[in-house]
């Protein structure tokens, strides 16, 4: 993976190892640091040295196709977690980042009532994500009165501090019409969070992300202006990635080349908490 | 105006020439003209302008005010480039190779390099610089990169490029300043040469004798300004030394003063390997003399004088007054050791820092502001320098420019002031006045006697005989790496010095040029 | 034109806050954002302020950024220990001036090119970095006393501003004042020169090189502490912006040496610049262009000015 | 002794090889494998070839990760506009001259310090690739034929490892065999000499900036057809990679300069860790560990040498 500090990912990448090593498998993690061409040599390494499996967390397989490709006709299954499907990919599981993003904007704007101002931070560079982002395109589409008056394309690495800055400055520049920010992941929503509760803790300025980060729940649950964030099950990603692995290294097919896990939205109710 | 050589007329003039830097009038209506064929002098005191005015004739500095005329028709010289292509070659004051190339890789650079093809032809390179090097450095390492030649050695790399081509002017900014006395008459044998066949040759020295029986004609600057010019054989040392300096000073002749010689207890006893290649030298020196250090150049002097600084690595035995050296170059400071290095510029001073800063470096702590709170005060600081630039008549605009901004002579007084005025038990002293002019000569010999005569053991090397000779009381030569003479009292005459310096190296100089005693 | 060439990157910082405070008088130019400005550049500033004793001995430091990345992980895996954050903040301090003592013995004794010796050490220092967090983002256990550190005003200043304060304070005083300081500027200079004279050379690079470390562990505590939480790689951003803040400063400031209020002013051009962009609202990619342009105009003004000499 | 002090690093790097051949003799020292991590280095190392031209005269230019992100986003989205393979080439390597001259102008004729004007300017670029990709990873149409120039075999070697081999050739010739190299080392070796004795010192420092932004392009495209997509920020990982590299041959040959052979064994050196550690299956954070340590004892293995001198 290139992403192993993103939270998510990291948290993928725990669940799958555990699995591994109750299944007595010998899993190592190799993180390229957000770099696709290391990526690409890492896997001919491993593919070198045959392994048993390769399995690529929130990568887009398309990204380093011919690698993948090559894996696969040397006989290594390639599963994805959080990726996409791509010829020589056994078996992709994942959340739909589509849906994810839908789920985000439906929830943030039925709580602005369908009219209001949005800041929108997002990071293209990355498929997954980016889906989220067209997501966001359709729901705006249909919902005319939504604006987005400021958008920022994230820094990675190093994201809740570049997000906590952005949102100083467009809180005061235009602090009092922003009345949500959409965040395409839970970094961004934190570092947000972060500024708006030292610049204007009493604003009615209300924040989700995707993810179900464990510090952005911490933030839910303390009435934070983070309202929501949409979780992808990775528990449930990495362990369907597992029992499908396990299928496959044992000759069989998966039932589909594409599993999804179930998404779920986090607020303070679902938390059981009642904010003023 | 200008004195050319027998019925030849200036080629190149230079009429009215001022250059100003800041409130500096580094030259001043300097006026100047050299003919085809002569050995033409130029000569004033330290940051009299020389270097500035062979600046600007190698096109880095543009004029303020002037003209310079080539052939009689006003010329713009608005480059190195366009320098090189009048056929002008320089040598500079501040040596200038590329470190990591070697003699035969910095001769050509600038040159149209011999080539296969579109590729360098190497053994074409190397066969040319060998040929010229043949005629005047037969000893330089012509594969050894610069880094690693001695300064005397860098200085004939030098020549060597300069002389690479054919050329009208060749321009040599002090280029025997490091050399000692075989090298320099070798290169005075060349220069003539060259006269003879018709390139002008710009020369400036301070090694007035030198100037006497080389040139053919003269120009004296001072404070920027041409205050004389004419025939060498028209006037003779006294009278270019009064033009210098404006009547003022002494004739600064380098006659040795007759000191009392209290040949004290041994300060300095030491029996040291060293340096490279198996150099070996033994030596003692006694409170309130001062020793002479004597060699060809590479012979091994500052190799010697650095090791016992301390600041290479050196086996055997060095006692200080009985007592151990130790502890580096701080260790030895702290005993009362003093050390001048030879290369200003590489080992000199730090061009980040003021002159001022620059001189009380070597001992911060005498100017702290309280004697244990770390903090140096400036008022302490200027107050040291303007004592300093007073004692060696320093030229300079401010102390607190930087010191790249000071003629050549000037920067090195720096190195010798930065260690007025404390306790010296011995001095390590190497060069002490390349490029100095004749008065501050006076200036700096009349200091290191004054440390002679206050106790101090005093090692001198230098490659300037005039120097030697009137500088020690005892000398030792060195050959080779070794210290091959030891020579005092009737013994020490300089025939005997040169006569040593040669040693068993003389069958490789066995040219008829190289007729050393004849000199002397 | 002396004035220009003299000051020219100070003044066109002040030209560029100018324009910026035409453009945007209500948001930009009130008191209020540029105190912010102040807080948002202050952890850079340090940074840089590290990196600046390190360029003043002619080398560079680019473990910088793998130091402050570790410091913050550190910190919230000791808290979770249970150590008190004024033992935090020792341990962490004096492991990273070890690991600068490392680093500079590497470049002073044994004669390693700073580049290569630096980022080697700092990728060592990220593997340890991942060690200990098992490359996740670690947030749990920290004490709300120590994000205070952080965050907040005192005396009306942002907490992050005075830290800056006290930091730059203290190393220009170092730098300028002291007989350490004319070391480092005298070695930076002309180390050979340095070494003839008797200065202790290497134990002077080595403490510039310790310094820097402390420097930037500082910043990594700050910035756990403001954020609550701390990233394996959260201190990535910080080495190129640390060297273009000293390099800017450069131009500002003498013949080109690095100094400390150099690196402030370098600092706060980076700060204004991406503040004022963001709150006029120009597009991301027009940022970076405008960016790019703006620091370049900042250092040809003094050019401007030189070419009439 | 000689040996170690002269080759020490290049010693060190068959040292390396020999030790993971012994560890995993089947996978790492199998000839495919070798040959593999060829064509691994490759795009390392043209990136880091265009380094060592302007590292020959003295200078950094920090633009080089900008451009290579830049030719692959470039690249792809000619394609989608109907360019021809050769004209994508051509467009791109022009252009990618063009900011090369820029940056070398702005250093060699502006005097603004290279870090801070390839840097800045690197930003600049930045926003231009952002600009044309809108952020995002671009796949759609590129031409197969455009893949194979960065994949498949030819002659049994894989295709990167020849551009590799005939960029490395020609630049060496020109660095070691043209009176425009031995130029370019007298200019870094001493500029002021250099400037003395006429030689064009701008002109060669600008062409030297250009070809570099000409080699990381080359570079940024053949990564482009090997991953069959572009990223806007692809290139990000060469920038400190590709200095090492050539930091790491500078200790390799001669007197510390930066030389072809020498960028080539540090580039190799590399390779071979990242590729010897990810086969033997080593965790992730001891990988850097040890990338680290491997690296600091390659360099320091001359140290050895040379205390016995
Ligand atoms: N770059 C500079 N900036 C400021 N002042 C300068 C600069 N170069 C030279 N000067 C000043 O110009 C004057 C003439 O210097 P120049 O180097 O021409 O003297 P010089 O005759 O060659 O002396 P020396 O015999 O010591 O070499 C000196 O006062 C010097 O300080
Ligand atoms: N770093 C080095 N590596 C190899 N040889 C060296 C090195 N430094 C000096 N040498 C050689 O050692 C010998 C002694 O040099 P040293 O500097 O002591 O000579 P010197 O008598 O002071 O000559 P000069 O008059 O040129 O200053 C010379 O032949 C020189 O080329
Ligand atoms: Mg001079
Ligand atoms: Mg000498």
């Amino acid at each position: 993976t290139p992403y192993q500090s993103s939270v998510a990912t990291n948290q993928m990448i725990k669940v799958f190892e555990d699995k591994a090593r109750a299944a007595g498998w010998n899993a190592t993690v190799v993180d390229t640091r957000g770099d696709m061409g290391q990526l690409a040599s890492r896997i001919e390494d491993v593919t070198a040295a045959k392994v048993g499996a390769i399995v690529l967390v929130s990568v887009d397989p398309k990204q380093i196709q011919d690698q993948v490709s090559a894996a696969a006709a040397a006989g290594i299954p390639v599963v994805t977690i959080d990726g996409a499907t791509a010829p020589g990919v056994a078996l992709n599981v994942t959340s739909d980042n589509f849906e994810l993003g839908t789920k985000l904007s439906d929830f943030l704007f039925d709580k602005l009532g369908h009219k209001g101002n949005i800041v929108k931070f997002y990071y293209s560079a990355h498929p997954g994500v980016h889906q989220r982002e067209l997501a966001l395109d359709a729901a705006l589409k249909k919902n005319p009165d939504i604006k987005v008056i400021a958008e920022h394309y994230m820094v990675v690495p190093g994201p809740i501090d570049d997000a906590r800055k952005t949102t100083e400055d467009l809180l005061k520049s235009q602090g009092d019409q922003i009345d949500a920010v959409w965040a395409a992941w839970d970094e961004p929503a934190i570092g947000a969070e972060l500024a708006i509760e030292a610049d204007k803790p009493d604003s009615k300025i209300i924040i989700a992300g995707i993810d179900g980060n464990p510090q952005a729940v911490e933030l839910i649950k303390s009435c934070s202006h983070i309202k929501g964030t949409v979780s992808q099950d990775f528990d449930a990603m990495a362990g369907l990635a597992a029992d499908g692995l396990t299928k496959i290294l044992a000759g069989q097919k998966p039932e589909k080349a594409e599993l999804y896990a179930p998404a779920k939205l986090i607020t303070p109710e679902t938390l059981g908490v009642t904010c003023p | 105006m200008t004195g050319g050589s027998e019925g030849h007329q200036p080629f190149l003039v230079l009429d009215g020439i001022t250059r100003h830097f800041g409130a500096t009038r580094a030259l001043d209506g300097a006026d100047f003209g050299v003919a085809p064929g002569e050995v033409h002098a130029l000569v004033g005191e330290n940051g009299a302008g020389k270097s500035t005015l062979i600046k600007l004739l190698s096109g880095l500095y543009q004029p303020g005010a002037g003209r310079i005329l080539i052939d009689g028709e006003p010329a713009v010289i608005s480059g190195p480039p366009a320098a090189e292509a009048l056929g002008f070659r320089f040598i500079h004051q501040e040596l200038n190779l590329v470190p990591h190339f070697d003699a035969v890789g910095n001769a050509w650079i600038g040159r149209r390099h011999p080539r296969r093809g579109p590729f360098l032809d190497r053994p074409a390179m190397r066969a040319h610089v060998a040929a010229v090097a043949a005629r005047i450095a037969p000893d330089l390492p012509l594969d050894r990169p610069a880094v690693r030649l001695t300064p005397g050695q860098r200085q004939m790399a030098e020549i060597v490029r300069a002389l690479m081509t054919e050329a009208r002017l060749v321009v040599m900014d002090e280029p025997t300043s490091s050399l000692s006395e075989t090298e320099a008459e070798r290169l005075h044998t060349v220069v003539r040469q060259l006269a003879a066949s018709g390139t002008a040759v710009l020369f400036i020295s301070h090694r007035l004798d030198e100037v006497m029986a080389l040139a053919d004609g003269y120009t004296v600057l001072r404070g920027g300004r041409t205050v004389g010019a004419g025939r060498i054989r028209e006037i003779d040392r006294a009278g270019l030394v009064r033009l210098m300096s404006g009547g003022s000073a002494s004739t600064g002749s380098a006659a040795k003063t007759d000191r009392p010689l209290s040949a004290g207890a041994t300060v300095l006893a030491a029996d040291i390997a060293f340096g490279p290649a198996g150099a070996r030298a033994r030596l003692d020196i006694a409170a309130g003399e001062i020793v002479g250090l004597y060699g060809l150049v590479g012979a091994g002097r500052s190799a010697l004088l650095k090791a016992l600084w301390g600041a290479v690595p050196a086996h055997g035995i060095m006692r200080l007054a009985g007592r151990p050296l130790a502890g580096g170059p701080a260790g030895r400071i702290a005993e009362g050791v003093i050390y001048v290095p030879e290369d200003r510029r590489r080992e000199g001073f730090a061009g980040a820092l003021s002159i001022a800063d620059n001189l009380a470096l070597a001992h911060l702590s005498d100017f702290r502001r309280a004697p244990r709170l770390p903090m140096p005060a400036r008022r302490k600081i200027d107050a040291f320098a303007r004592q300093v630039g007073a004692r060696l008549r320093l030229v300079a605009a401010s102390l607190d420019r930087s010191p790249l901004t000071l003629s050549g002579g000037n920067q090195q007084k720096l190195l010798f002031g930065r260690w007025l005025g404390r306790p010296v038990r011995l001095a390590l002293i190497d060069e002490p006045t390349r490029g100095v002019d004749v008065g501050a000569k006076a200036e700096i010999h009349d200091e290191i006697r004054r440390l002679a005569d206050a106790g101090a053991g005093v090692i001198a090397a230098t490659s300037d005989i005039e120097e030697l000779m009137a500088l020690s009381d005892r000398v030792l030569v060195m050959n080779g790496g070794c210290i091959v003479a030891d020579l005092a009292g009737a013994l020490l005459t300089r025939d005997a010095v040169v006569a040593a310096a040669f040693g068993h190296a003389s069958a490789d100089l066995s040219q008829p040029q190289n007729q050393a005693a004849a000199v002397a | 034109m002396t004035l220009l060439r003299r000051y020219g990157t100070l003044l066109a910082l002040a030209l560029i806050i100018a324009v910026f405070a035409v453009a945007s008088p209500g948001a930009f130019g009130s008191m209020a954002n540029l105190v912010n400005i102040t807080q948002q550049m202050s952890l850079l500033a340090i940074v840089a302020i590290g990196a600046t004793l390190v360029m003043v001995v002619g080398e560079f430091d680019l473990s910088v950024s793998a130091v402050v990345s570790f410091a913050g992980i550190a910190a919230v895996s000791l808290f979770g220990a249970g150590f008190s954050i004024a033992s935090v903040f020792a341990l962490v301090l004096v492991t990273a001036l070890a690991m600068g003592t490392v680093s500079g013995l590497l470049v002073a004794r044994f004669a390693v090119p700073s580049f290569i010796a630096t980022l080697a050490f700092g990728t060592i220092i990220g593997g340890l970095t991942f060690w200990i967090s098992d490359g996740a983002t670690l947030f749990s256990g920290i004490p709300p006393a120590f994000r205070d550190l952080g965050r907040g005003a005192l005396f009306g200043l942002p907490v992050p501003t005075l830290w800056l304060i006290g930091t730059a304070a203290i190393v220009w005083l170092l730098l300028d004042a002291t007989e350490f300081g004319r070391r480092l500027y005298a070695i930076g200079g002309n180390r050979e020169a340095a070494r003839l004279v008797g200065l202790p050379v290497r134990r002077d690079m080595v403490i510039a090189f310790a310094l820097s470390a402390g420097l930037a562990a500082l910043a990594g505590l700050l910035l756990a502490a403001r954020l609550g939480s701390a990233h394996p790689t959260g201190g990535g951003g910080y080495l190129l912006s640390a060297y273009a803040a000293v390099f800017l400063g450069m131009t500002a400031f003498r013949e080109g040496e690095p100094s400390v209020p150099g690196t402030l002013v370098g600092a706060a051009i980076i700060a204004v610049v991406s503040n004022g962009l963001t709150i006029l609202g120009v597009p991301s990619f027009l940022q970076d262009l405008m960016t790019g342009a703006i620091i370049l105009a900042a250092v040809l003004v003094r050019q401007f000015g030189r070419a009439g000499d």
